[in-house]
C-alpha cells in the first residue's frame, strides 16, 4: 500500500537514528530511575534494610568504575577519531578498547558476585542485598548490551563503514557510566 | 506461494501489514475479554449458577458452578487482557501503523524493523499471559493491578502460583512491545513528515498517537522496574514489596524471603504507569474522533492549536495524578490533597476538548455516517465518564466511591464508551483506505444504534450500584444482605451486556460482506483534506493545515492539505 | 436518522437523570449516613452531583442540538472557523475557576477525615484483617493492648454510640480494604503497618462491614459488622466477653 | 456547484425503531421468566475407596448403592432410620434446633453447604473442592470423622456445639471464615450436614473394611457398620472438658511456672516441638530430608506433614480464650502429633494438675503479648 507514494525524504535534521537512541536512553534513564527510586525508598523508609555487613570490596568496585571510565573515555575517543576523519584503524582499535575493558569489567562484577555468594550473601540475605544484585545485574545485563553493541561496531569500523554505529555505541556507553556512577556511590559509598 | 514469500507475510516490515496484524490480532483478543466479561456478568446476575459453555468443561464436580478463584482469575484476564491487549494495541498499534506515516506523508517508519519486533513481541506476550489457564493453581489471580503482596508472594492465592509469573512475564513483554513501537512512533513523526508537514500542521490523530507514545517512552519503563522487582520478589524470593511479620496462607514469609519492603512502593511504580496508560488509551481516541467530527461535520476542527495544547497538557499533567488512585491506600493526607489538586486541574484540558468538538459541530454540515455517528457516541459517552470522574477526584468523596462499581461505570464509559466507540469510528471511516473495501453504511448505522443504546445499558446504572455500595471484584455480592435489592438491576445489566456483545455481530456481518465484495480504488470517499487519501504517486508537499473545510474561498468543501509534487523535482532531490 | 439520533440523546439524558431521580428512593443510593463526617461528604457529593447534572445536561443537550442543527438539509456549507481564542479563554477561565473551587471545597473534610492518622490517638479497638476474616481485638479492662486481659471477636465490630472511635488496622497478610458504607468511612489495611482511622456514629444500628481490596479468592466474602450500641450496652457487652475470656466460655451442652 | 460525493443514505428509521424495540421486547420477555440454577450434584466415592476396589468394580457399585440408600443424594439428603436413634431418642432427620427460628432440614442446608462450603470441602467433604489448591492448611477433609478443634477430650467425634463454634468463629490463621453472616439456624443446618458427610464418609471407609475382612457384604454387615459409627458420634456430648470456675489469674509466678513446665522434658516437654522460644522450630518436629532440606518429622491422620504452631503469632486455630488453649493442651488435637496432657498418667498420677496447665495456658498466651516471659 505504499503505491500512494509518498516519498518519505526526512526534511528535519534529526536523524532518526539518533534520535532513537536518545528515546531508549530515555526510556532506559526513567526505568534505572524507577530501580532507584525504589532503593532509596526502601532504604530511607523499611525497618528491615539491613547493610552489606563487610562483604563489599570497595577497591573492587573501584577498579570497576575505573574500567567502565575507560570505556566511556575509549569510545569517545573512537568518536573524535571519526569526527577528525582518522582512519579505520585508529577507530577500530578505540572501540576494540571499548569492548575490552567492558569485558573487564563484567568479569570484575562476576568476581564480586562470586565473593559475596562464597560468603553466604544471596538476593534472600536482606533487602541492601536484594537491590545490590537486582541493581547491579541489570546494569551488568546493559553493560553486556553495550560490549555486543560495541563488538558490532567494531566489526563495521573496521571496514571503515557505518561511521553512526559507533558515535550511536558511544552515546549508550556514557549513559551506562552515569548510570554505573550512580549505582556506585549508591550502593557502595553513601 | 513461495516459503519466502508467505514468510514475508508474517513478519513483514510494511508498516499497514503490521497495522492489519495488530487490527486482527486485538480484535480476536477484544472477543476473547468479551467472553470473559460475559461470564464475569453471568456470575454477578445469577451467582452459583450453572456457567454457560465453561462451567461444564472447568466444573464438572461442583455442578458446573464456576468457583470463586477462577472468577478471580477471569476478572484479573479481563482487565489485562483489555487494557494491555485490545485497547492499547488497537488505538496505537493498529491505528497508529494504519495512519501515522500515511498522514504525515512517511513512506515507511523510521524503524520498520523494530516496528515488526514490536508486534512479535506482543505474541509471545498474549501466549503466556493465555499460558497461565493451563499451569497448575491456574492463571493470575490478583487483579490486572497485581497489588503486592498478593501477587508478590508466590502463597497468597490459588493463581499466585507460575499463573501469577507468566502473567507478570506477559505485562514486561507487552511492555517492550508498546515500548519499541512508541519509540518508533515518535521518531517516524519527528524526523518522517512530508515537506511542509509542520507539526502544527499535523492531523490530531497524529497528535494523539505522538502523545500517547511520547507518555508511553517516559513512563512505561517505571512498570518494568516495578515489575521487575516484582519478578525477583516471587522468582528470587527478595521481598521488595513485602513486609515483615507477614503470615500469608500459612507460610511464615520471614522465613523465607528477604522481607522488610513496602506494599505501597509497588502501588506507586504500577500505577506511575497504569495512570498514564489510561491516557494512552484515549489520546489517540480523541484524535481519531476529532478527525472524523471534522470530516463528516465538513467543517474545521475548532480551535486546532488549543486542542493540541489540550493533548499536550493531559499528556504532561498524566504523570502527576497517578496518586489518585491511592487516596484510602494509607499514602500520607498530604500527598492525597496534593493529587487531589493535579487530578482536577487534568480535568481541565479534558473538558477544553469537549467543548472543542461541540464547537466544531457548531454550524457544521453533518454527514451521519456510520463512522460520524460512533464519532458523536464517543463525546456523548466520553462526557459522562469524564463527568463521573469528578467524584474520584474529590478526596472524601472519593472515600466512599473507592473500589466500588462507580469506579467499574466510569472506566468502562471511558474505555468502552470512549475507546472502543473511537476505534468503531476509525474503522468505518477508514476502511476503504485500510482495505480497499468499503463497509455497509446501513449496517454500520444499525450497529451503531444498538451498541449505543446497550451500552448505556450495561454502564448507567453501575454508577447506582457503587453509590449503593456495591464492591468491585466480587464474586457473589449478595454476601451482603445490603446488596439483596440490587440483584434485579445486575440481573437488568447481565441481560444488556449479552444483548451488547451479541449486537456486534452486526459488525462481523460487515466485516463479512465487505471481505465478500471485490478489492477496489476508493479514492477518498469521504473527501478527507489530510494526506492519508492521497492517491497520487509522487511526494506530497503540504500547503494547510489537515482541517481545510468549507473554506469560503474554494471550490470545492474541502481542500486537500497538499500538492503534488512535480516530477523534476522529485528527479531533482538527493534520495535517502 | 436525524429524528433517531436526537432520539438516542434525549432518550439518554432522560435515562440518566431518572436513574439518578429513582435512585434514591429505590436504594440504588448511598445508604442513610450515620456518622458525624458522613453528612458533610455526602454534602460535597450532593454539590458535585449538582454540578455534573448542570453539565451534562449542557452538553449532551448542546450536542443533540447541534447534530440536529448541523443536519438540516437547508445547510449548503458549513462554516468555515478555526477557532476563537476569545472564547477559549473564557471556558478553560471558567471551568479552571469550576474546578478549582471543587477542588478547594475538598480541603477541610478532607482534614477531619484524616486528622486520626498517625497523631497516635488512642485506639477503641484493633482490627485484624487476614484472608479472609475480620477479628476485633479489645484492650479489656486495663485499656491497655497486647495484654493478658486483651479479647478478641470475629465478624462483630461492636463500638458505642455518639462518640469518637479511633480505630487502628492492621493486616496479617496482604491487603484489605476496611469499608462501611453507611460511616462513610474507607481504608485499605495495609500489612506492616498500623494504620488508624476515626469515626462518630450518631445512630444505633448494625451496619455492614466490606472487605474492598481484593485479598484472594474468599475475598467477596470477607464480611463483618459494625454494631453501635449505647454507651451502657457497650459498657455490659465489654464486661459479658471479658467474663467469657475469664470462665468456661458459654458452654452449650 | 458542490455536491457531495457521499451522499448520506435515509435509513429507514422506523424499521431501525421498529427492530429495536422488538429485540428490546423480546429481552424483557425472557428475561422475565429466566431463573437459571446450578446443576444437580452426585456424591462419588472417595479416591482411597477407588484404589482400593481397584479390581473389584462390582463392589464399588455396591458400596455405591448401599450409600444411596443409607444417604441419600446431596440434592435429597437424608438419613435411613437407624435402630440405635430410637434407643438414643434421636432422629437425625429431624434435629431439634436449638435457636427457635424454623430450622431448614439438610435439603436446604445442602443447598448452603454448596454454596459456602463446597469449593473448598468438595461435594462429599473431602476438602478437595476447586478453590481447595494451594491452601495451607488444607480444607478438611470430613470423610475421616476427625475433628481437630473440638472441646472435647478422648479423640472424640465433635458434638454439633464443636462444629457450630469452627462455623461462629473461623479457624484464624487459616483460610477458614466464620459464618457469622449466616442466620443461627441456618449454621445449625449447616453443622448437621457437615455431620452427615463425615457420617457418610465414615461409613464408606467403613464398609470397604468390612468387605476386605469378610470378602462380602451383608445387608447385617453394612448395618453393623452403620452401628458402629453412630454409636462414636452418639458418646460425644459426655466428653466435654469443663473447668469450673474463673480461669486463674495470668500473674507473674504463673507465667514463669508455665515456662519451666513448658521446657521440662519430664512435665510439659512441649518446647520439643514448639521449640524454645515457641517458636514451632521444636528438635522433635523436624527432620532431615532426603533432599537435605529440613522437613517436618510428624504428619497427621490426612498424610500431610504438620508443623508446630509458632506461638508467638498468638493466633490459636481452634480459638484463642484461655479455655480454648486449656482444651488444646488438656485433649491435644485429634489427628496429630499433639498430645493430650490433661490424660497422661505417670505414675498412676495425672502428669500436670489442673494448674499447671493454667500456668502454661498463660505462658503460651504471653508469647505473643507485650508482657511476654
Amino acid at each position: 500500500m505504499t503505491a500512494h507514494g509518498a516519498v518519505a525524504v526526512p526534511r528535519s535534521r534529526l536523524d532518526p537514528a539518533r534520535l532513537g537512541v536518545w528515546l531508549l536512553l530515555v526510556t532506559e534513564a526513567m526505568f534505572f530511575a524507577g530501580l532507584i527510586a525504589a532503593y532509596l525508598v526502601l532504604r530511607e523508609g523499611s525497618s528491615n534494610f539491613g547493610a552489606p555487613a563487610g562483604h563489599l570490596s570497595l577497591r573492587l568496585a573501584a577498579v570497576a568504575t575505573l574500567m567502565l571510565a575507560c570505556c566511556s573515555l575509549c569510545i569517545s575517543r573512537a568518536d573524535v577519531a571519526l569526527t577528525r576523519k582518522r582512519g579505520p584503524r585508529i577507530v577500530a582499535s578505540w572501540v576494540l578498547r571499548t569492548v575490552l575493558f567492558g569485558g573487564l569489567f563484567l568479569c570484575l562484577l562476576a568476581v564480586e558476585w562470586r565473593e559475596c555468594f562464597k560468603a553466604g550473601v544471596t538476593p534472600r540475605t536482606n533487602l541492601y542485598w536484594s537491590s545490590f544484585f537486582v541493581l547491579t545485574g541489570v546494569h551488568g545485563l546493559h553493560v553486556f548490551g553495550g560490549v555486543l553493541w560495541a563488538a558490532w561496531a567494531w566489526a563495521s569500523a573496521r571496514r571503515g563503514l557505518n561511521p553512526v554505529r559507533t558515535q550511536l555505541a558511544a552515546l549508550y556507553w556514557h549513559f551506562v557510566d552515569v548510570v554505573w556512577l550512580v549505582l556506585f556511590t549508591l550502593l557502595y559509598l553513601v | 506461494m513461495s516459503e519466502s514469500a508467505s514468510k514475508a507475510r508474517w513478519f513483514s516490515t510494511d508498516h499497514e501489514h503490521i497495522g492489519r496484524q495488530y487490527l486482527f490480532t486485538s480484535l480476536a483478543m477484544l472477543v476473547l475479554g468479551g467472553m470473559m466479561a460475559l461470564a464475569i456478568r453471568w456470575q454477578l446476575a445469577w451467582p452459583w449458577t450453572e456457567m454457560p459453555l465453561i462451567g461444564r468443561v472447568l466444573f464438572p464436580k461442583t455442578g458446573h458452578v464456576i468457583s470463586p478463584d477462577f472468577y478471580t482469575v477471569l476478572f484479573t484476564m479481563h482487565g489485562t487482557i483489555m487494557i494491555f491487549f485490545v485497547i492499547i494495541p488497537l488505538l496505537v498499534g493498529a491505528f497508529g501503523n494504519l495512519l501515522v506515516p500515511a498522514m504525515i506523508g512517511a513512506r515507511e517508519m523510521a524503524f520498520p524493523r523494530l516496528n515488526m519486533w514490536s508486534y512479535w513481541t506482543m505474541i509471545p506476550a498474549i501466549a503466556c499471559l493465555l499460558a497461565g489457564f493451563f499451569v497448575e493453581g491456574g492463571g493470575a489471580a490478583s487483579g490486572w493491578t497485581g497489588y503486592a503482596p498478593l501477587a508478590s508472594v508466590t502463597s497468597g492465592a490459588q493463581g499466585s502460583g507460575t499463573g501469577q509469573t507468566l502473567w507478570l512475564v506477559a505485562l514486561l513483554m507487552s511492555g517492550v512491545s508498546s515500548l519499541l513501537g512508541a519509540i518508533t512512533y515518535v521518531t517516524t513523526i519527528a524526523t518522517h513528515r512530508a515537506r511542509g508537514m509542520t507539526l502544527m500542521r499535523m492531523p490530531l490523530t497524529v497528535w494523539g498517537v505522538f502523545t500517547a507514545s511520547a507518555l508511553q517512552v517516559v513512563a512505561l519503563p517505571m512498570l518494568t522496574a516495578g515489575g521487575l522487582l516484582q519478578l525477583a520478589d516471587r522468582l528470587l524470593l527478595t521481598g521488595f514489596f513485602t513486609p515483615q511479620n507477614l503470615v500469608i496462607n500459612g507460610v511464615a514469609l520471614d522465613a523465607v524471603a528477604a522481607t522488610g519492603g513496602s506494599p505501597l512502593l509497588w502501588q506507586h511504580l504500577f500505577w506511575f504507569y497504569s495512570h498514564p496508560a489510561v491516557y494512552v488509551m484515549v489520546l489517540p481516541a480523541m484524535g481519531i474522533v476529532s478527525d472524523v467530527l471534522s470530516v463528516h461535520g465538513r467543517k474545521p476542527v475548532f480551535g486546532y492549536k488549543p486542542m493540541v495544547w489540550a493533548l499536550c497538557a493531559i499528556c504532561v499533567l498524566g504523570f502527576l495524578v497517578w496518586g489518585h488512585h491511592m487516596f484510602v491506600s494509607g499514602m500520607s493526607p498530604a500527598a492525597g490533597t496534593a493529587f487531589m489538586l493535579s487530578t482536577f486541574v487534568i480535568a481541565l484540558p479534558s473538558s477544553i476538548k469537549t467543548f472543542n468538538w461541540l464547537a466544531t459541530l457548531h454550524r457544521a454540515r453533518i454527514q451521519l455516517t456510520a463512522s460520524m455517528l460512533f464519532a458523536l457516541g464517543f463525546v456523548a459517552l466520553f462526557i459522562i465518564g469524564g463527568l463521573s470522574g469528578l467524584w474520584m477526584a474529590a478526596t472524601p468523596v472519593d472515600v466512599y466511591i473507592n473500589n466500588t462499581y462507580v469506579v467499574v461505570a466510569h472506566f468502562h464509559f471511558i474505555v468502552f464508551g470512549g475507546s472502543v466507540f473511537a476505534v468503531f469510528a476509525g474503522l468505518y471511516h477508514w476502511y476503504p483506505r485500510f482495505f480497499g473495501r468499503a463497509l455497509d453504511e446501513r449496517l454500520g448505522k444499525l450497529h451503531f444504534v444498538g451498541t449505543f443504546v446497550l451500552t448505556n445499558c450495561v454502564f448507567l446504572m453501575m454508577h447506582q450500584l457503587g453509590l449503593a455500595g456495591m464492591l468491585r471484584r466480587t464474586a457473589d455480592p449478595y454476601v451482603y444482605g445490603m446488596f439483596e435489592h440490587l440483584r434485579p438491576v445486575n440481573v437488568f445489566i447481565t441481560w444488556s451486556a449479552i444483548a451488547l456483545a451479541a449486537w456486534q455481530l452486526v459488525f462481523v456481518v460487515n466485516l463479512l460482506k465487505a471481505r465478500a465484495t471485490p478489492r477496489r480504488e476508493h479514492g477518498n470517499p469521504w473527501r478527507a483534506c489530510s494526506l492519508e487519501w492521497r492517491t497520487a504517486a509522487s511526494a506530497p508537499i503540504v500547503e494547510h493545515g489537515p482541517y481545510e473545510y468549507s473554506r469560503p474561498d474554494a471550490n470545492s468543501d474541502w481542500l486537500p492539505q497538499a500538492r503534488d509534487d512535480t516530477p523534476e523535482r522529485v528527479s531533482s532531490r538527493p534520495q535517502s | 436518522m436525524r429524528t433517531l439520533i436526537a432520539l438516542l440523546f434525549g432518550a439518554l439524558i432522560a435515562a440518566v437523570l431518572w436513574s439518578f431521580v429513582v435512585a434514591p428512593g429505590r436504594g440504588w443510593w448511598m445508604p442513610a449516613s450515620v456518622s458525624t463526617y458522613g453528612g458533610d461528604i455526602d454534602k460535597l457529593f450532593n454539590t458535585i452531583t449538582v454540578v455534573l447534572a448542570v453539565a451534562f445536561v449542557g452538553t449532551i443537550g448542546g450536542l443533540a442540538w447541534l447534530v440536529w442543527r448541523g443536519t438540516r438539509t437547508t445547510t449548503v456549507r458549513a462554516l468555515h472557523t478555526h477557532g476563537n481564542a476569545r472564547l477559549e479563554g473564557a471556558w478553560t477561565f471558567v471551568t479552571g475557576g469550576l474546578l478549582l473551587t471543587l477542588a478547594l471545597m475538598q480541603l477541610s473534610v478532607w482534614r477531619a477525615i484524616q486528622a486520626e492518622r498517625g497523631s497516635g490517638g488512642k485506639p477503641l479497638v484493633r482490627v485484624l484483617a487476614a484472608q479472609f476474616d475480620w477479628r476485633f481485638r479489645y484492650p479489656g479492662v486495663d485499656g491497655m493492648f497486647d495484654t493478658a486481659d486483651d479479647f478478641e471477636t470475629p465478624y462483630r465490630l461492636v463500638v458505642p454510640v455518639d462518640e469518637r472511635v479511633v480505630i487502628e488496622l492492621r493486616s496479617r497478610d496482604v491487603i484489605h480494604g476496611f469499608f462501611v458504607p453507611a460511616l462513610r468511612l474507607k481504608q485499605d489495611v495495609l500489612p506492616g503497618s498500623a494504620l488508624t482511622a476515626w469515626f462518630e456514629a450518631h445512630t444505633p444500628g448494625e451496619y455492614d462491614l466490606i472487605c474492598t481490596q481484593l485479598c484472594g479468592s474468599g475475598h467477596y466474602r470477607m464480611a463483618g459488622k459494625v454494631q453501635v450500641v449505647s454507651r451502657a450496652d457497650f459498657d455490659a457487652w465489654n464486661e459479658r466477653m471479658q467474663r467469657e475470656w475469664r470462665t468456661n466460655g458459654q458452654e452449650r451442652p | 456547484m458542490f455536491r457531495p460525493t457521499i451522499r448520506e443514505r435515509r435509513a429507514r428509521t422506523p424499521a431501525l425503531q421498529r427492530a429495536t424495540a422488538a429485540a428490546a421486547a423480546l429481552c424483557l420477555c425472557v428475561a422475565c421468566g429466566f431463573e437459571p440454577g446450578p446443576a444437580p450434584l452426585e456424591f462419588s466415592l472417595s479416591g482411597a475407596t477407588q484404589s482400593a476396589l481397584e479390581d473389584a468394580p462390582a463392589v464399588r457399585d455396591q458400596i455405591a448403592r448401599e450409600l444411596t440408600t443409607l444417604f441419600g443424594t446431596p440434592s435429597q439428603p437424608a438419613y435411613a432410620p437407624h435402630p440405635a436413634w430410637d434407643a438414643a431418642g434421636v432422629d437425625l432427620n429431624q434435629p431439634d434446633a436449638s435457636a427457635g427460628a424454623p430450622y431448614p432440614g439438610l435439603a436446604a442446608a445442602a443447598e448452603t453447604y454448596r454454596r459456602e462450603c463446597l469449593h473448598c470441602h468438595g461435594v462429599e467433604g473431602g476438602g478437595d473442592g476447586p478453590s481447595a489448591f494451594g491452601l495451607t492448611p488444607a480444607p478438611r477433609d470430613v470423610r475421616l470423622g476427625i475433628f481437630k478443634y473440638t472441646a472435647l477430650k478422648d479423640q472424640s467425634r465433635p458434638r454439633r456445639a464443636d462444629i457450630l463454634h469452627t462455623l461462629e468463629q473461623g479457624i484464624a490463621g487459616t483460610s477458614m471464615p466464620n459464618f457469622q453472616r449466616l442466620a443461627p439456624a441456618v449454621r445449625e443446618s449447616l453443622a448437621d450436614y457437615v455431620r452427615y458427610l463425615a457420617i457418610r464418609g465414615e461409613v464408606e471407609s467403613a464398609l470397604v473394611l468390612t468387605w476386605r475382612e469378610e470378602e462380602e457384604l451383608s445387608p447385617e454387615a453394612v448395618g453393623e457398620a452403620l452401628t458402629f459409627v453412630w454409636s462414636r458420634w452418639a458418646k460425644a456430648p459426655s466428653k466435654l472438658v469443663v473447668y469450673e470456675g474463673e480461669v486463674p489469674a495470668a500473674s507473674k509466678e504463673r507465667i514463669a511456672r508455665g515456662d519451666a513446665l513448658f521446657h521440662d522434658p519430664l512435665k510439659g516437654n512441649c518446647a520439643s516441638c514448639h521449640g524454645t522460644s515457641g517458636a514451632g522450630d521444636g528438635p522433635a518436629a523436624w527432620k532431615i530430608g532426603v533432599d537435605g532440606q529440613r522437613e517436618p518429622a510428624y504428619s497427621d491422620a490426612w498424610g500431610r506433614p504438620i508443623r508446630p504452631r509458632d506461638l508467638r503469632e498468638g493466633l490459636f486455630h481452634g480459638g484463642s480464650r484461655p479455655i480454648d488453649i486449656y482444651r488444646r493442651i488438656y485433649a491435644g488435637i485429634p489427628g496429630g502429633p499433639m498430645p493430650a496432657l490433661g490424660e497422661t498418667m505417670k505414675d498412676g498420677e495425672p502428669l500436670l494438675s489442673s494448674e499447671e496447665m493454667w500456668c502454661l495456658v498463660h505462658y503460651v498466651r504471653s508469647l505473643s503479648l507485650r508482657e511476654g516471659p
